[in-house]
């Protein structure tokens, strides 16, 4: 019927089902990343044989928990069109609050900790969600204001001083270190994130109504979606995941400072983008973060490991962060002149 | 039981500055296909959004099934069995098909609010295929044509299982053919039960399809009439307010020596070997289904989408496109499809848009001379009769077919031969309609030798001195004004000229 | 106390006549409890002779943000400027300005160039820093075996200076079976600090200790080895905090480091500016002044310039740890 | 040649009019005037609490200091306009000091030369983003400056390693410190580049264009503006101001390192914003941005006068940002609003 119809021949159903293998296949946009970091492992591995060991593996995985963790918020908030320069600053306030109530509070259980780490979040989140779903403010220039505000804050909290980690309880520090179920806590917890995560962004109306206030925020209007809510609720959740890793952060160093995290809203929002979820929002996909946050966690594990000379590591790391990009961007490109070369005129 | 599904009293909605809707009446009966019309502005997408929820109203009543109903979004309306496919395509270019189909109305997991996949796919591909289509529910909507985003927003309608089902211009986008089959899915949903109420410009959607009509002008209600009792010039009236004599109007001009010949251009994935002329004074048509490709050769030609192979003469002088900046110094203009997204900046008023592509002219040196600008622009928006009352009025704020007369004046700043008119009058009403019509007759009065792109059989015959029609990127037939017949079009629209291998 | 706050009031204009004068010092960057304990021994030592006392630092450890707090400070027309650099050249003409206006002008802890200063509080030889770090390390591994260096950036020229030191030491008999193999930068970030601690074990496998003369980097380090149970196994040692090292240091990771006390290193300085302002000293070589609670220093050559220097690296071991951890 | 549309008599052949008509409301309601209130009202408080701001120097030499990274604040208008943005431009500073103090003092290169090499290395490094850009166009600015962000920076350290390079010749430090007729040169530069950019913006066909661009992009390219060669214009002056900051500021330090203008982009982006120029591309003027670089310039200055604590000043310009960008979305703004839009 109609266009289609027109369009319509009489072997297409065999045709079809062929192409659509090919497409599922070229649907895998993080392909091009996989395979990227397939080759650089391989490249690393050549250069330092003790790359691919389980100690070394495990350390990897390790540091870059926090950074997948934060990775996982920010998609959402890409998604909605958004950013979030404040996570950093977040991290440190929600960090140095719980690490300075611990310090007084020894016999404070963890997961109190943990769950004042994430309210402090929270709160941060819901102002900047008030910022940008109720006053309209441009997500960039929020977050930057609420950026220095954050910071300025954990400065004062502080009042100049590191908790440090005499100051901290064994069980505090331990979060980071003990293990559950044979997995460091860390990564369990980063685990169990992408888990409820997955479901949330799959299996909840909730959850599609993100990707659909990000691909077409008119149309989500008058699908009688609530923008401000779901802002509101990506804005929350960011702040939430940030608070959480600020009790993980301090935890795992075993110090809180109030220079923490400066800068890692950047190395966060280029996990994101390296796994390919777009700034114009509407799309992002869980399995792309966690191969940005890898590439990256590789990136800071394998370059001291290679012996790069320190002064080389940062130019590495961009030109890898741009040629991955592009790369993704050529084999985008490639697989849809594919399809266009399949086309019959 | 009240005798109407729904029944609107006295509804006023007011925008900012805008009085959108003023004490509209409206009843709907059961099992009735209700024509809404009115010219660009007139408040019939609007109105349409008041009984969706999108918009509360200021003032005025809503019954449904003689029960008084206020809706404070447009989920409320959902669930009470109304169903909107809006005017602008308002679907998620990258969720998926199935997505895209229930969103708003997902169905979910008693207990765990878990969404079901599995059902929403099936019954996604079952709705696509009563519909005729064959559109894997899994695929991404961005990824489809404009005619299949539209069958979906009639499956999306179909699925809340609606009572009262609205369509904004679902026609707009269609050709012909397209049309009939949306004529038949109206009128099986009709025989199903529902009330549709049916927006469209097109005079033969209304005779077609609806048993009653009512019209909007300027915001009012005029009238409501079953479609027998009311003729068509009367409600030519009743709509403009004033009475149209002549719809397409007589050529004046003479046509002149050869100004383009196209030899072979193709691109791969979108069109291969096309070959015409054009010459001066004439009017050449360009028409097909939705999709054969008619905006891409002519973007081609404009420099906005390189092509890969064929030759181009222009003035027997063969050219190399590669920029709109280089066709438009070569001579050619083009007006393009969806004048919101590409031929205006909506934010500006109507004089610097009509300046915008010959900035360069008109200042000296690269500086702006805006005394010069303003007097151009003026005289401009006065030769396209542009309804405004001065130059700086915001393009936004002008109904549908002004904006086309503004994006129609941009063509004439520059010195050009060669004017390309895609889609010219889609979604512009009867009045402005014969404006535009009679603008480019005035061109080709004047010398310019003009390619009209249009989906609408009357309008293409009317208007043109040849039609080239187009199938699945190829031209298929090029016709003289004399041989010309809906039918003969239609044939030609359908025939398969592809290889057997090609791709 | 609340670290950059002024605690006595600003004095009124134009103190060169005789009245209360205003003693600034600049940290490198706020939130740093080295630098606020620094700043709280300058405070002390202001009180103690009497003035006013500002107390500033940029939110960032930039030469820039430091360019901006000093030209406030001229404006104001303090009587002296204490300043811990971020950078060795670049606030040479900023402070050569404040100097062309009557300002004394000390450096503390990070020295800036000779020509932008009248005198540097040296808070220990950078000889004898860099000397009893190699000596230490020698002790807790016998002499033997692959050692390595975590470092933060070199920017500050003393942490470059202590590392040339350690491997003039190591030249030295008796470190023939001993070996530097690497110098690793962990730019005093926590993150990446870890991440070159965990590439030095798993790239030198044979490796018996790390030196850390940063406190960022020294603590990064001692998490690690904590974490991966190797107390006993690879020794640490370096400069650090005590309160941030307090941890290691009781669970044996690091038998013992090395630090002076920040808070005597900010009441030298402030010491030395208001001998300056005063006039009992003008920075040259050869001249001494009492400096209270610290005794008697001279004012001694460093390369172009002249220093005071306050004396060695106190060691922190298990012994001591715990009265300190507290205090710093 | 009257059209004969409908009736001849009904219908009306309207003339438009052609001046803009000058509203006494709308020319009081802009954006620009509550700059300027605020403005007043900080230079009133700063004096009011430190008897030093009004001083003989104190002025001046504040505008020495807070004006290098303003230079870079003339492009970002552009870029924020066209609605992308350059978070480049800090590792830009530093790549051309780097290149520059390297030639002078490890290659021998004259300094005039060396200066003219950091122009064009500033250049070059706003070219490769807005190529990159054009090319790429699905990566859209913040990404691909996001890499070269880092890029940049890195080769810098590649270059100098940790060190600093300095030892300029005696005339270079003219341009941080120098003035004339008591009017610092940092200060005369400045002027001459704002009258330059304003009327490159408000002024030409170009600054149209960009407006154009900003509102709506295919359109723009369907109207024959060659969006691509204006974009990478854009990026290219960005560029080439980040290096004319590299100079002032290495000649405010005397030296630089791989490791200056650290964060200078967001302190950008926020006089920018400030300035009322929205991220949401096509509105603000340069005005705007101008008054805003004083704004923040002499709030922090007035601010370190009397000592307050840098997290404060942290918390103080955060606060300043979410209240300007606020008004015009609060209802007692909607004035501010309506005329904003109108606006280019
Ligand atoms: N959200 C809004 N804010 C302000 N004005 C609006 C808004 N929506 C519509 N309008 C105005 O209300 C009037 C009616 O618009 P509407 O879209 O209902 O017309 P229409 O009859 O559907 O026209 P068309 O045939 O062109 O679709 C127009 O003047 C329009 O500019
Ligand atoms: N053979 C094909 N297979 C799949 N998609 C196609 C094919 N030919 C064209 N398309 C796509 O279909 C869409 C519709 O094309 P488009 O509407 O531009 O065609 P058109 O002939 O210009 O129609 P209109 O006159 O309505 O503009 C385009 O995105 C085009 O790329
Ligand atoms: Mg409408
Ligand atoms: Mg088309």
């Amino acid at each position: 019927m109609m266009a289609e119809s027109a369009l319509v021949n009489p072997s297409m159903d065999e045709k079809e089902r062929k192409t659509s293998k090919l497409a599922a296949i070229s649907k895998f946009r993080e392909l091009g990343l996989l395979a990227f970091i397939i080759l650089l492992c391989i490249f690393v591995q050549t250069r330092n044989s003790s790359f691919l060991t389980v100690g070394n593996l495990t350390d990897l995985i390790t540091n870059t928990a926090i950074l997948s963790i934060l990775a996982l918020g920010m998609m959402l908030i890409l998604i909605t069109r958004g950013i979030d320069l404040s996570i950093g600053s977040t991290l440190a306030l929600s960090g140095m609050i719980v690490a300075q109530v611990v310090s007084v509070n020894q016999g404070l259980p963890p997961i109190v900790a943990i769950l004042l780490g994430i309210s402090v979040g929270i709160v941060c989140g819901v102002m900047i969600g008030f910022l940008v779903s109720k006053l309209g403010i441009l997500p960039i220039i929020a977050t930057l204001a609420m950026m220095n505000i954050f910071r300025g804050l954990t400065f004062t909290v502080s009042d100049g001083q590191w908790v440090s980690s005499y100051q901290m309880p064994e069980r505090f520090v331990s979060i980071a270190t003990s293990q559950i179920l044979g997995v460091n806590t860390l990564v369990f917890v980063a685990i169990i994130i992408y888990m409820v995560a997955y479901y949330f962004i799959n299996h909840t109306t909730t959850g599609r109504q993100i990707y659909a206030v990000g691909s077409n925020p008119a149309s989500a209007k008058v699908s009688g979606i609530n923008e401000t809510k779901i802002l509101m609720i990506v804005y929350m959740i960011m702040g939430g995941l940030s608070g959480l890793c600020g009790v993980l952060w301090v935890s795992k160093f075993a110090s809180a400072q109030g220079d923490t995290a400066s800068g890692f809203e950047l190395t966060v929002i280029a996990a994101c983008i390296l796994g390919g979820v777009s700034i114009a929002g509407g799309s992002g996909k869980i399995s792309g973060v966690i191969l940005g946050a890898i590439l990256l966690g590789i990136l800071n594990n394998a370059l001291p490991l290679m012996n790069v000379s320190p002064f080389w590591q940062m130019a590495i790391q961009g030109s890898i962060i741009l040629i991955a990009v592009v790369i993704n961007t050529i084999v985008k490109r490639g697989v849809d002149r594919n399809n266009l070369l399949r086309r019959r005129i | 039981m009240s005798e109407y599904v729904l029944e609107l009293r006295g509804i006023t909605k007011k925008f900012p500055g805008v009085t959108a809707l003023d004490n509209v009446h409206f009843k709907l009966k059961p099992g009735e296909i209700h024509a809404l019309m009115g010219e660009n502005g007139a408040g019939k997408s609007t109105f349409i959004k008041v009984i969706t929820g999108v918009h509360a109203p200021n003032e005025g009543e809503i019954y449904l099934n003689g029960q008084k109903v206020e809706f404070s979004n447009p989920k409320e309306a959902q669930a009470l069995g109304i169903a909107a496919i809006y005017q602008h395509v308002t679907n998620y270019p990258d969720l998926s098909v199935t997505e895209n189909i229930f969103m708003g109305h997902e169905k979910v997991q008693k207990g765990t609010r878990r969404l079901l996949w599995k059902q929403m796919h099936q019954e996604a591909k079952e709705i696509l295929r009563s519909l005729g289509s064959s559109i894997d529910p899994k695929s991404e909507m961005g990824a489809l044509s404009v005619a299949q985003q539209q069958i979906v927003e009639i499956a999306k309608a179909i699925s809340t299982n609606a009572k009262i089902i609205i369509m904004d211009e679902p026609t707009a986008a269609l050709t012909a053919r397209e049309s009939e089959e949306l004529y038949k899915i109206a009128e099986e949903l009709r025989d199903q039960g529902a009330s549709i109420i049916f927006i469209s410009h097109r005079f033969e959607d209304m005779y077609r399809l609806a048993t009653q009509v009512t019209v909007l002008r300027d915001a009012k209600y005029i009238g409501s009439w079953e479609i027998n009792a009311i003729s068509n010039d009367d409600l030519i009236v009743a709509m403009v307010g004033r009475e149209i004599t002549q719809v397409y109007p007589d050529k004046k001009g003479k046509i002149g020596e050869e100004l383009l010949k196209v030899n072979g251009l193709s691109k791969t994935g979108y069109f291969a070997d096309i070959s015409f002329t054009l010459h001066r004074g004439e009017i050449l048509g360009l028409t097909g289904l939705v999709g054969a490709g008619r905006t891409e050769v002519c973007q081609s030609l404009f420099g906005i989408m390189p092509y890969d192979k064929g030759k181009i003469e222009l003035n027997g002088k063969s050219v190399s496109i590669q920029s709109p900046k280089e066709a438009m110094k070569l001579g050619i203009g083009y007006l393009p499809e969806d004048r919101q997204l590409q031929g205006l900046v909506l934010q500006w008023g109507i004089g610097r848009n009509i300046t915008l592509p010959a900035l360069s002219s008109i200042g000296k040196k690269g500086w702006l001379n805006e005394k010069k600008e303003a007097s151009i622009a003026k005289e401009l928006a006065e030769k396209v009769h542009v309804k405004a009352n001065s130059i700086f009025d915001l393009v936004s704020s002008l109904s549908g077919g002004n904006q086309q007369k503004v994006a129609v004046a941009k063509l004439l700043t520059k010195d050009l031969d060669i004017i390309i008119l895609d889609e010219p009058t889609k979604g512009v009403d009867v009045g402005a309609k014969s404006a535009i019509y009679e603008i480019i007759n005035e061109l080709a009065a004047q010398g310019y030798g003009i390619i009209m792109i249009s989906s609408e059989m009357p309008e293409v015959i009317g208007m043109s001195d040849r039609i080239a029609v187009m199938r699945a990127g190829r031209i298929t037939k090029v016709l003289d004004r004399a041989e010309v017949s809906q039918e003969v079009i239609l044939e030609a629209a359908m025939t398969d000229l592809s290889k057997k291998d090609a791709g | 106390g609340g670290g950059e706050s002024t605690t006595s009031e600003p004095t009124d204009t134009g103190s060169d006549d005789g009245g209360t004068k205003t003693y600034a010092m600049v940290f490198k960057n706020t939130g740093n409890p080295y630098g606020e304990k620094m700043m709280d021994g300058f405070e002390e030592a202001i009180k103690e002779v009497g003035g006013g006392v500002i107390l500033r630092s940029p939110d960032q450890p930039t030469a820039e943000g430091q360019i901006q707090i000093i030209e406030q400070l001229i404006t104001q027309q303090v009587d002296a400027i204490a300043i811990a650099g971020n950078d060795f050249d670049a606030l040479q003409p900023v402070l050569t300005k404040a100097m062309n206006a009557g300002i004394q002008v000390v450096s503390v802890d990070s020295a800036v160039n000779a020509n932008s200063r009248h005198v540097h509080v040296n808070q220990a030889d950078p000889e004898r820093i860099g000397r009893s770090q190699i000596q230490a390390v020698a002790e807790m591994i016998d002499q033997e075996g692959q050692i390595a260096v975590l470092s933060a950036t070199s920017q500050a020229a003393n942490q470059n200076l202590w590392i040339e030191w350690m491997k003039k030491e190591l030249e030295e008999p008796g470190y023939e079976n001993m070996e530097l193999v690497k110098v690793a930068y962990g730019d005093d970030l926590r993150d990446k600090s870890t991440s070159e601690a965990e590439a030095l074990l798993l790239s030198y496998p044979d490796l018996k200790a790390i030196i850390a003369p940063t406190t960022v980097g020294i603590a990064a380090a001692g998490k690690v080895l904590t974490d991966k149970g190797l107390q006993g196994q690879i020794a640490l040692t370096g400069l650090g905090l005590p309160s941030e090292m307090a941890s290691y240091i009781q669970n044996g990771v690091s038998p013992a480091m090395f630090l002076w006390n920040p808070i005597d290193v900010g009441y030298g300085a402030g010491m030395a500016a208001h001998a300056l302002v005063e006039g009992e000293i003008t920075g040259e070589v050869g001249e001494s002044f009492e400096a209270s609670r610290l005794g008697g220093k001279e004012v001694v050559e460093d390369g172009d310039g002249t220093q005071i220097m306050l004396g060695d690296p106190y060691r922190f071991d298990a012994e001591n740890i715990d009265e300190w951890k507290e205090v710093y | 040649m009257e059209p004969r549309v409908v009736n001849q008599n009904e219908y009306v052949q309207r003339t438009l009019v052609n001046k803009e008509a000058f509203s006494l409301k709308k020319f009081f309601f802009q954006w620009e005037w509550l700059l300027i209130l605020v403005f007043i009202v900080l230079m009133v408080i700063n004096t009011n609490i430190s008897p030093y701001f009004l001083s003989a120097t104190g002025l001046r030499d504040a505008t020495m200091i807070f004006l290098d990274k303003a230079f870079i604040v003339f492009p970002m208008v552009m870029i924020m306009i066209l609605r992308d943005i350059d978070i480049s431009v800090g590792s830009t500073v530093a790549l051309s000091a780097v290149v520059m103090a390297t030639l002078y003092n490890r290659l021998g290169v004259p300094m005039e030369m060396a200066i003219v090499i950091c122009l064009m290395v500033g250049a070059l490094c706003g070219l490769i983003n807005g190529l990159l850009i054009v090319k790429f166009k699905e990566l859209s600015a913040v990404i691909v400056t996001l890499g070269t962000m880092i890029l940049y920076r890195g080769i810098a350290y590649v270059i100098l390693e940790d060190q600093a390079s300095g030892n300029f010749p005696e005339w270079f430090s003219f341009f941080g410190w120098g003035s004339v007729a008591g009017i610092p040169f940092i200060l005369i530069v400045f002027t001459i580049f704002a009258i330059a950019f304003t009327l490159l913006l408000h002024k030409t066909t170009f600054g149209r264009q960009i407006y154009a661009m900003g509102n709506n992009d295919t359109a723009s390219r369907f109207s024959g503006v060659q969006v691509d060669k204006v974009k990478v214009i854009v990026f290219v002056l960005a560029g080439l101001m980040a290096a004319i900051t590299a100079i002032f500021l290495a000649s405010r330090m005397g030296s630089t390192r791989p490791n200056v203008a650290m964060m200078y982009e967001l302190d950008v982006i926020a006089m920018v914003a400030l300035g009322g120029i929205s991220t949401a591309g096509g509105k603000g003027r340069m005005i705007g941005a101008i008054i805003a670089v004083f704004i923040i310039g002499y709030l922090q200055y007035g601010l370190g006068l009397i000592n307050i604590p840098s997290q404060t000043m942290l918390v103080i310009v955060g606060i300043l940002l979410i209240v300007s960008v606020a008004i015009p979305k609060l209802n007692v703004g909607t004035k501010f609003k309506k005329t904003e839009k109108r606006k280019t």
